[in-house]
């Protein structure tokens, strides 16, 4: 097999590519996401390649836009609308959540509605409390949505070729910090990963590290801190929330007996409460502390980078919270 | 702005007049039908009857084919009536069984019958809209000259999606029809009180559609009407909108008597135009159908309706290990 | 003090009576809450009383409505504006979150933004996917807003004129079911509820069931029912989710070694799991069985009795999952 | 519909005009030192430049009273600057310092005012709207005469709020004006790809409240007609309309030159258009102003900004305690 590296806008522009091409009925639509190619250069050449028909730029109506999406899903298209920042979602929360998730078990199965919901998250650029929050924990809590969160380029491409020949209706979550900044290997010839199996990210037996989307990338570096002081971590992506691979983390837990949760969306209400929920009860006996929850914190998030960087998980904050699960084990 | 013709009426076949006005019987038994199931305790929730509207929805779907689609609203009943759906798997999910068009998991308001091109009533006012462009977006790729309709009532109208879509319906051409069911009411209030400005007609004109208003009791004009835009999107020019004034006889659901905020004269004066009746007439005139062939006809609606509650009663409630199924394909 | 009986819809219906006349500034909006009423009768004889400008029937434009709400609370106003059903909340999600949350935040305190959302929630009413949804999760996620799920009459009341006075944006919601039948006594005398304090609804020793909104009245009944076999069930109402009463959970789990969740929203990623991680944190050392989450099942809400009745938690369900904890304990 | 009259130009006094050219002096050199600031990495973020389109926002802003209101959109510096807004605290909130005026915590797309009425910069297109029209709504309970000003762009237009709210404004005789700066493009893409119809004073004017186009660039033509659609406001008519064809001479950010989907002419023609130059040609021609007061005013300003950055740079960041600070009042 032969690899490259990409960066992780480049994986999700491969990915769009390789599936425009192979499903005549696939198209994307969004706010420039034709001839000018995203604004995160996700779409990059498409309109050049596939057409104005294909990739196609809307106007500024976000519920418009992912409404028509949805007919043309129930009509045999596979739509790809583009929600170019995530916090802008709230507009087309009634098509998603109403419409979208709901209308296959309403007809009874009549109708699929293979469409798949493209959104950013993350914070970090100095963006404002506007443009950088990180919603999935909405949608992974309404039923008939898939949820996605890939933290590299190869699970980028992977996860979205699934999600691109997916029936139902999936919102793909990018962190839009990772577009240029992450490189991956991502191989040449063509792969797909499965919805629903979390990946060990490094392998460990001291703790365990959830992590998920861009915050992979801090736990990582918070494990090779933490293996300089001799503790072992282990860290997993569960990939998707919904569905998500419970077994895998429970059974890293069980073997660990400690985790932290770590998540780039609001903490109170949030994923950490789900995983850590789902950990307490599935691991309850073998756990000797409780779970570590390191979500934002609950604060819109603020411009001035001083601030922002305190609301946002970060390696020393994790690695904080891996000593504070290990002190609680001594007790 | 280019002008849609002014309704001259069109030629329609006998046939296809005795179809309208059997459905238009079959739409209006349905909700008659339903009221008294309500009342009996037969069926869970409750019901949005549209028994007065019935021109609207049989003279916008017969002026469509099987393959066009249409997308309708919490009052939905007649629309799927006039794109042909049956009132037997009706019946059943309005009393949530499992032989109803949905499994009785969608209900009163969410029925569907995707093979008649029926999208599914919906629940969210102006919820249908987004789905009916979407589907005009499906038709105009596949070129195949077919259409999407979607209905919404005179509340359903202020609802920004209207706006956002026909701005995109325009943009791009797409075969979509809007079609404006003014009953004169939202739930308790008139439609004067919460519809600024010119009129929809203006509004479609200033998105750059042709807009025509029709009287929605008059099934033939509301045909011809619709016939002209459809073709219009047939041909490839775009969106078209159409409003319908019209009138519920009942309440906003089957629990409210509708009295409360209309007068009886407001009622007494809009049963005095009953659409049934009204085509009645002309079909006797025109010597499509005898009194007697009327009769035999309502008959013949009446039994059919007595045996799909029959029918409905009997028929089982979906088991309860289907509820975790369709969620996901 | 002297205290007569009210339903759910009549204490709501005071208290914005009472606060309409306390307050010039509160103004209450919607769809048909004037000259009707309401379609659940809480502004009865509230448009007679204050007049049309106090009283508003809106066009069908939750966007739009809401968003002059905002305007006018940042504008020296207290606007009420009512989403008939909580599913339609999705339509002005943009105008909840993105700018009444965050304004206060980010002009750096320069606004207040004193606003009541009131919605309901609630499922069991055979009305269908799009009529029965439960969202508070949702919000109780986003910083900036408030939270109240009140269970009687007498709480809506005092939690209500509560939120009627607050600076900030509150979301309010209300189980429609308990409207008409759950009743129950609310004295004369004026009085409000804080924000952040659970309440105990019934004392108990052996578990710990938390139950919010109408979830309670079954969680006492199944309460009632444990009593029968001799199981003492403590029943703590959280009453608001943001600010969250932690403590109170916390404490009552730490005495009784075990819990039960109950809530009316979907039970992954909603309210159960953060009730259940803040639990499992706080009351790590004394929990003698996993936190047992009964929330709604994770299917769009099924319009045949049948079917809908299996999705939402129930008296049998309840004392099912006590049963489990009970005999987890004796492993 | 009722008609403004077009644009006759009133009459403006001396203090007023060189207020007016002070601000757009202002609100140039704003845009063109945070390009600066930017590029010298003295700024965390992006920033969005309306440098060129000065006539609008001051055109608007200096035929308002104080204590009327504006809401500005992720393009909002001059609308600031206009209102009366002070530099000084806005670069240091470009710059996310603790002397900025939301302390740091809005950044660019966040500026507020709200003593001088300036309700906030809105980093969600038409976000801006819906504000508007409430504090529209608390102006008529006041019953002061004050007005609101929603300032948007080409793009936002066909946010459904837009409508929305467009409804209930002229249903409630709102003192609303809609300020819609026609900057020719969205983010990176021409307006006339994006919007159908018959304009946008069609739209206004199908939604019942009357609506103006105007040469963006001519500062005296915005104010004209912003004085006769707020003067319409205070008497108690309701909303209006007023669109505003201009130009941005930047990218859509600091980080986009503004060339690749633009072409030099289309500039160029723009910026042989500046509001500014035309401006001064006036105030000279009129005797307002000498050639050497404008070169005065020019190096004023210049120094100012200068200032405003040196202060900026040496503010502190606010104390990170202050990130749990008003999340709730
Ligand atoms: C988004 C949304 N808002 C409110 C409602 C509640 N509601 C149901 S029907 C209705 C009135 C609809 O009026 P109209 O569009 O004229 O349709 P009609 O009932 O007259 O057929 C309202 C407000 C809803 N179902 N969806
Ligand atoms: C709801 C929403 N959608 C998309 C964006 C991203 N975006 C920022 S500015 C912009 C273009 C706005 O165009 P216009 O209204 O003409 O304003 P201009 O930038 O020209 O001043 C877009 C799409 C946004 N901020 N908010
Ligand atoms: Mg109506
Ligand atoms: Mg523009």
């Amino acid at each position: 097999m032969s690899t490259r590296e990409l960066t992780f806008a480049q994986a999700i522009r491969e990915a769009l590519d390789e599936e425009l091409a192979r499903d005549p009925n696939l198209f994307i639509l969004g706010e420039d996401v034709g001839a000018w190619g995203g604004v995160f250069r996700c779409t990059e050449g498409l309109y050049e390649k596939y057409g104005p028909d294909r990739v196609i730029d809307t106007p500024l109506s976000e519920e418009g836009f992912v409404g028509l999406a949805v007919g043309a899903a129930m009509t045999g298209m596979h739509p790809v609308p583009e929600i170019m920042f995530g916090d802008f979602i709230t507009l087309a929360m009634d098509q998603i959540v109403n419409q979208a998730a709901k209308m296959r078990y309403m007809t009874g199965g009549q109708v699929k509605v293979p469409i798949t919901f493209r959104a950013t998250m993350g914070a970090g650029r100095s963006s404002g409390a506007q443009h950088s929050q990180s919603w999935h924990a909405w949608f992974a809590h309404v039923p008939g949505l898939k949820v996605v969160v890939p933290s590299t380029p190869y699970d980028a491409k992977g996860l979205l070729k699934t999600a691109l020949r997916e029936p139902n209706p999936v919102v793909f979550f990018e962190d839009k910090v990772m577009y240029a900044k992450i490189k991956g290997p991502v191989p040449e010839e063509e792969y797909t990963i499965p919805f629903g199996k979390a990946d060990i990210k490094r392998e460990g037996s001291d703790i365990t590290l959830v992590a998920l989307s861009r915050m992979v990338h801090p736990t990582l570096a918070a494990a090779e801190m933490l293996a300089k002081e001799g503790i072992s971590a282990e860290v997993i992506d569960p990939r998707t929330l919904t569905p998500l691979d419970e077994e895998t983390l429970i059974q890293s837990v069980c073997k660990t007996g400690g985790a932290v949760i770590v998540d780039e969306g609001y903490n109170r209400f949030g994923v950490t409460a789900e995983l850590a929920a789902v950990i307490a009860y599935g691991a309850f006996d073998y756990l000797d502390a409780p779970v570590e929850r390191l979500g934002a914190m609950d604060v819109p998030i603020p411009f001035s980078p001083p601030l922002e960087f305190t609301t946002i998980p970060d390696e020393q904050k994790i690695v904080e919270r891996v000593h504070k699960v290990l002190e609680g084990r001594r007790r | 702005m280019e002008r849609l013709s002014q309704i001259a009426e069109v030629v329609v076949d006998r046939d296809t007049m005795i179809e309208m006005y059997h459905r238009m019987l079959l739409a209006r038994a349905f909700e008659e039908t339903v009221f008294d199931v309500y009342r009996r305790g037969w069926m869970p929730g409750l019901a949005h009857l549209a028994d007065g509207q019935e021109a609207v929805p049989v003279g916008v779907c017969m002026a469509l084919r099987p393959d066009d689609t249409i997308t309708s609203t919490h009052r939905g009943h007649g629309h799927i009536i006039g794109k042909g759906g049956q009132v037997e798997p009706m019946m059943a999910e309005v009393m949530g069984k499992a032989t109803g068009y949905c499994r009785g998991k969608g209900g009163e308001m969410h029925i569907a019958d995707v093979k008649l091109g029926i999208l599914g009533a919906n629940g969210i006012v102006g919820g249908g809209i987004g789905i009916a462009a979407g589907s005009a977006f499906t038709a105009k790729r596949e070129g195949k000259g077919r259409v999407s309709v979607a209905f919404f009532g005179d509340g359903a109208i202020n609802q920004g999606i209207w706006y956002e879509t026909a701005n995109m319906a325009v943009l791009w051409k797409l075969p979509l029809i809007y079609v404006c069911e003014n009953n004169q009411y939202t739930e308790y209030t008139n439609y004067r009180k919460l519809q600024a400005g010119e009129g929809l007609v203006a509004r479609a004109e200033a998105m750059g559609m042709p807009g025509l208003e029709v009287d929605g009791n008059d099934v033939l004009a509301v045909y011809s009407a619709t016939l002209e835009m459809v073709e219009r999107a047939r041909r490839g020019e775009g969106p078209s909108m159409l409003v319908c004034h019209t009138f519920r006889y009942g309440g906003h659901h089957v629990g409210d008597p509708g009295t409360k905020y209309r007068t009886k004269e407001e009622i007494e004066e809009w049963k005095a135009k009953d659409p049934i009746v009204r085509f009645e007439k002309v079909l006797v005139e025109r010597g499509v159908l005898s009194p007697g062939d009327i009769e035999e006809m309502h008959s013949k609606v009446e039994k059919r309706l007595a045996a799909a509650v029959e029918a409905g009663r009997n028929a089982p409630y979906p088991d309860v290990s289907e509820v975790t199924e369709h969620v996901y394909a």
